[in-house]
């Protein structure tokens, strides 16, 4: 089955105090199944709630959202995500957060599973860690674990390496990129790594200050694996720090 | 603040030093409140028919101990305080999950389990006399409708206090509705729940008084009744140390039971 | 559970099922101890075919009468006033016999407080249980010294509570019941001013009752218990000490007993007809000027004497 | 689960639609209730003398009403159960934060409090008197003791719970004491602390026939004793029901001051 | 008064399960009064730890931490921090917040330095927004303006950029060395991306995975301000990254 996605015309607004704040603001995009998009966009403009949206976990009060044809609300396709506060069970270890909600397999294929992923992330000899005793970017590992254990159709990446050192975080964009071209899964990644949208994405979405709207879709025509350095990959970086940067002016009562 | 390291973790567990110190703080409020009535009774400030000496207590104790009244009344009690007590919190804590789950369930049922809450244990005996006869189903009954709501409204706020974004988790990944209930509700709520299900233990005890006003012949609620019939202080005290020490005994149990439940915290 | 056996009427499981109070050790103070004890009760239930089975209320009289309108039990040895308020609000029962006068109660004072007389306590806080025997028998003891409930400030406490009252002297005199009594006595804590010793009239009395329904499809088993009560009241006349020790089983101290049955001549006065007439009469009298029933009940109905003139007959046999 | 957009929101709140359809719910289960009361005692499978019809209990309320009584008797209750009730929860509102804040505290008193919890308020009686003679005081008292205990059990769970790294904060910050308290400690605990005065406010409702049983001559304890003492089960229950709803008001009233206090969680 | 750093051999570990994990390993560092110091490391490898340690949050099992001549324990210099999980108060607005703790200024004072520095971070509109109504960057900047509004001698920050924007971040650190030259303030920041760690460091510690021992530090002898695309700094980036990526090998129990 089919699962590309569609979104028209989304709006959405938050209620803070008295005062209604639009957040989203007639997004439309589409994003083909297997696809893999990255979206950029200054703190707080609405990156987050975009994904929660595609993910159904927040509503959404004007436009569609239709995923492989249906409303996204009552569509069944299998989603995951990687949010951006961890969201681990405080009382469960760091193998049984991954294994959690892993239904249908044999134990043993389970359990393998989860060393794999475990040992994925570098978090082997913590498999009995609970969440408090992990760093900051353990914490992150294991959230990044949980989601690639489940090989959903559509993963939803909510700046998922943002407390990751250098070396771990090209690791683990690799290791993505790896999911992503074994599993053809869809992947919607927000990040504040210019050069991670570029590594990893088909397309890069630049979206304006809150309420965010589409600004500009850079598509990126390079082969993969891609060269960091490469001509190519800096020429776009460039075209893109531009269209960031150059927000600033359009947007002057929002301080950046 | 303790220094945390290895060494000094391991030695302390194993002497276990601070167990000791531990005890003896324990043991300083009741010795103070025991030395306290000690001298209060001795010194004839208050009548002794009604603050009776330590050693007329104890005297009354061994006596109830050695002529088997005390095994019979605890026995007694505990079998029916003990049914009730776990069919309260088994009841307490359904209705808690599925009110604390569903806000329609709590918005049904809230006002009127708010009222019920209110009424006094004794108010009941005669609809329950009534409905149930004066068998132990009406006592039961009675110690039920005293531990269910403790252990109701503990584990509502229990429930409604767990994190949003870890239910919005759950709805993502599919998570099972049993797992839902016993691997995220459960964990976050427990803390809260067995406050309630040691507030429910003590109201427990506190309505066997009131339970064994119908048609008792032994029991230690039966026994406070009888004794101060009688005019028998020693004895109404040495039945409410009792209550006191095998209350304070659950506690006991229901507070490991919770630390061990609970060790991931502390992990 | 409790609620087993139908309103008493077919074949069902034989068995009387009489509440009394419990006034320690879950063992009756009245007749139906000597009743019991000297198997008197068994002896006729087993003539009739019944089985017995005795229901001690630690919560008395209000506790009784609930279980005897939820129909837990089926006969009833309670308190004078209590049995008639429970027929006065509907509870259809038969009063089958009676044990007049011998429920004690006095009135007390503190030791040192230097009241002398019944005079004194104009004004001053007087405590006993509101609709109790104890109740009445205030009331019996006020009217004898021209006196009026409203002449002294009545305070509301159970027997228990008003003796631990009378000993840290928070009220000025406590109408008792004799265990109270006998206990503040003994201890020291007080003296009794005035009792039922000389005026028996100021007792109170039990009731024997039945449920209507009960006693109308079980009238041997009514039968048979009032035929064991006369013979325990004959026994107990007829072997006071004897009696007396059977009595100390209830829990009753020695004292209590000795201001029940003064010089150990125990009369329980198992009666019905006139006598009992007379006695309930004074008690609904009394309830009814004091607003606690609504209607005083008829007696005439009330008292069916006839169990007793059956169980009479076959002991002169 | 609603759309959350302004419009809609300011609709649903000016006519108020949802809150009519809420009305309706928290009618359903107390007409229920009412519903199989009048089923089962008009049709008198019970004795009525046990469970008086609907129209006698009516009538006792409204005699009870215009006679004065039930006005005399709330007034008297009330000013006990308020006094009792806010000593019982200040009190264990100020234990509760010493114990949950300070471990060795909690250590101290932990073992006697928890063996007093248990103890039913009856057996309490003697000795209060004794002790504060047959006054309000011992009234109030025993409100105290019932109200304490609920109080202080949820604030230690509340406090306890509080995150440690909001505490690490504090001491970096050199948060002054009492703002370590009041704008750390508090709020965290508040949910907690809000059951715990539910339930303490339940208790000290139960705990008032307790309490009248020592020399009142008004009240609604009172009244319940000795209107079961004289067989008026219409008045009993009436003072049930009155004792359920003014407890219900003061749970309501309660669980207000809560949702004020806490709108933060909504906002 | 001088309150200059001095860490010596300083080690620490954590109780996991029954195991026992070295954290910190004879970890000797001297910092200066003034001076800005820059730490990277692995995930995982005791940053966060260290940082703790020396804001007196935990408590070590070897070495000294002194402080202008004092046991850290028992010095009274005023610290800061920035934590990596921001830590606000859920039951505070975002400038009850920031002005929590600011003792010893007239009402009107603290309003004003709460107002400007809500304009600092960017949150003008949001004073009365609730930290569960804020977006992950927001969060983190009403935390940084917290940090910043006290005015410590000693600022720790952890991570305190992890979730901006490209941007967003290059004005905060500017906006941080800002402060660091008006108020001669200490600071000590931990942060994953070494061009942050090269552009605001005097030094740039480097550890090694865990247990944390220092493996190398670079003193960047750069005039402020700095220019990030300059020939020194590049060569110096490379330098740092080389030391870096290198770990891999030397510890291959260790995934990376
Ligand atoms: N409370 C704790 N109990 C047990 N272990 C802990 C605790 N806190 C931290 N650790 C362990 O200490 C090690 C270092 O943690 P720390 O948070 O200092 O790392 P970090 O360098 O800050 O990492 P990151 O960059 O991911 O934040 C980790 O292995 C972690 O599991
Ligand atoms: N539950 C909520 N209630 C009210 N406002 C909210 C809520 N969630 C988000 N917002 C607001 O919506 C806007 C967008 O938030 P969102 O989390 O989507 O931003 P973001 O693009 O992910 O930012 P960041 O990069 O900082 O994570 C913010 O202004 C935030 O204050
Ligand atoms: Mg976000
Ligand atoms: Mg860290």
């Amino acid at each position: 089955m089919g699962f590309d996605l569609h979104i028209n015309a989304l709006s959405k607004s938050f209620w803070v105090g008295s005062e209604s704040i639009p957040v989203l603001d007639n997004i439309t995009l589409d994003i083909k199944e297997g696809e893999f998009v990255s979206i950029v966009g200054h703190s707080g403009c609405g990156k987050s709630t975009l994904l929660k949206i595609i993910a159904g976990l927040v509503e959404y009060s004007a436009g569609t959202v239709l995923c492989g044809g249906q409303d996204l609300r009552e569509s069944d396709v299998h989603r995951g995500m990687i949010f951006q506060d961890h969201r681990l069970l405080p009382w469960l270890t760091v193998a049984e957060n991954i294994g959690f909600g892993l239904y249908g397999l044999a134990e043993q294929e389970k359990q393998g599973r989860i060393r794999e992923h475990i040992e994925l992330v570098g978090l082997k000899g913590f498999e009995k860690a609970y969440p408090h005793q992990l760093s900051g970017g353990m914490a992150q590992r294991t959230a990044i674990a949980r989601a690639f254990v489940h090989k959903p159709d559509i993963l939803l990446l909510d700046e998922p390496f943002g407390a990751l050192d250098a070396l771990t975080r090209i690791q683990m964009q690799d290791e993505v990129l790896k999911i992503w071209e074994q599993q053809k899964t869809t992947m919607i990644l927000v990040t504040h790594d210019i050069d991670e949208a570029i590594y990893l994405g088909d397309r890069v979405v630049i979206n304006t200050n809150r309420p965010a709207s589409i600004k500009k879709i850079f598509t990126v025509d390079l082969a993969r694996p891609r060269e960091r350095t490469g001509h190519y990959f800096s020429l776009l970086k460039a075209q893109i720090m531009q269209e960031f940067f150059d927000s600033k002016k359009r947007d002057p009562e929002y301080y950046l | 603040m303790a220094l945390e390291t290895g060494k000094e973790k391991q030695i302390s567990r194993r002497i276990s030093l601070t167990g000791l110190v531990n005890l003896a703080n324990n043991g300083i409020v009741p010795l103070t409140l025991i030395f306290c009535w000690w001298y209060l009774s001795s010194s004839e400030i208050f009548p002794p028919i009604l603050m009776p000496p330590l050693t007329k207590i104890w005297s009354a104790f061994t006596k109830n101990l050695t002529n088997g009244l005390l095994a019979k009344d605890l026995i007694s009690s505990l079998s029916i305080v003990l049914q009730g007590y776990i069919g309260g919190s088994l009841l307490g804590l359904t209705a808690g999950i599925l009110m604390g789950i569903f806000p329609r369930v709590k918005r049904l049922f809230d006002p009127v389990l708010n009222g019920l809450r209110q009424i006094p244990p004794l108010a009941w005996i005669p609809l329950l006399i009534l409905w149930f006869g004066i068998g132990d189903a009406s006592k039961v009954i009675l110690i039920i409708t005293g531990s269910f709501f403790p252990v109701l409204l503990n584990t509502v706020n229990g429930i409604t206090g767990v994190p949003q974004g870890l239910l919005e988790f759950a709805k993502l990944y599919k998570i099972k509705k049993r797992d839902i209930l016993l691997r995220i509700y459960l964990p976050g709520a427990l803390s809260s729940i067995f406050v309630g299900l040691r507030l429910g233990a003590s109201t427990a005890w506190m309505s066997i008084v009131a339970a064994e006003m119908i048609a008792a012949t032994a029991g230690v609620g039966y026994r406070i009744n009888d004794a101060r019939n009688l005019m028998q202080s020693d004895v109404v005290i040495v039945y409410m140390i009792l209550i006191g020490c095998i209350g304070g005994i659950m506690d006991f149990v229901i507070k490991a039971i919770a630390r061990y439940v609970l060790k991931w915290q502390r992990a | 559970a409790g609620k087993s056996s139908p309103t008493g009427a077919g074949e069902a499981a034989k068995v009387v099922r009489i509440g009394y109070v419990d006034s320690g050790k879950s063992f009756p103070n009245d007749a139906l101890a000597i009743a019991i004890d000297k198997g008197f009760l068994k002896a006729e239930l087993d003539k009739a075919g019944y089985q017995l089975e005795a229901i001690p209320f630690t919560g008395a009289g209000p506790a009784i009468n609930e279980a005897i309108a939820g129909s837990s039990i089926d006969m009833a040895s309670s308190g004078d006033v209590p049995v008639t308020i429970a027929k006065s609000n509907g509870v259809d029962t038969v009063l089958v016999a009676a044990e007049v006068g011998f429920n004690d109660a006095a009135l007390v004072v503190p030791k040192d407080a230097g009241v002398t007389s019944i005079q004194a306590l104009k004004g001053k806080k007087v405590a006993t249980l509101k609709g109790s025997y104890m109740h009445k028998s205030l009331a019996d003891m006020l009217t004898a010294n021209n006196l009026t409930i409203n002449d002294i400030e009545f305070v509301n406490m159970t027997s228990q509570d008003a003796a631990a009252a009378i000993i840290s002297k928070t009220v000025d005199a406590a109408v008792l019941s004799a265990v109270q009594e006998a206990q503040i006595v003994k201890s020291g804590h007080g003296v009794i001013l005035l009792s039922g010793a000389d005026n028996p009239e100021w007792k109170g009395s039990h009731g024997i009752i039945a449920r209507s329904a009960y006693a109308q499809a079980n009238k041997e088993a009514v039968t048979a218990v009032v035929s064991a009560l006369i013979q325990a009241g004959e026994y107990a006349k007829a072997n006071s000490q004897e009696a007396i020790t059977i009595l100390e089983k209830s829990g009753y101290p020695l004292e209590a007993l000795a201001l029940l049955f003064p010089d150990q001549k125990i009369d329980f006065n198992v009666v019905a007809g006139d006598a009992a007439k007379k006695a309930f009469a004074g008690v609904a009298n009394f309830l009814f000027a004091n607003e606690l029933i609504r209607d005083k009940p008829d007696l005439d109905q009330w008292i069916d004497s006839s169990y007793y003139q059956e169980a009479s007959k076959a002991i002169k046999k």
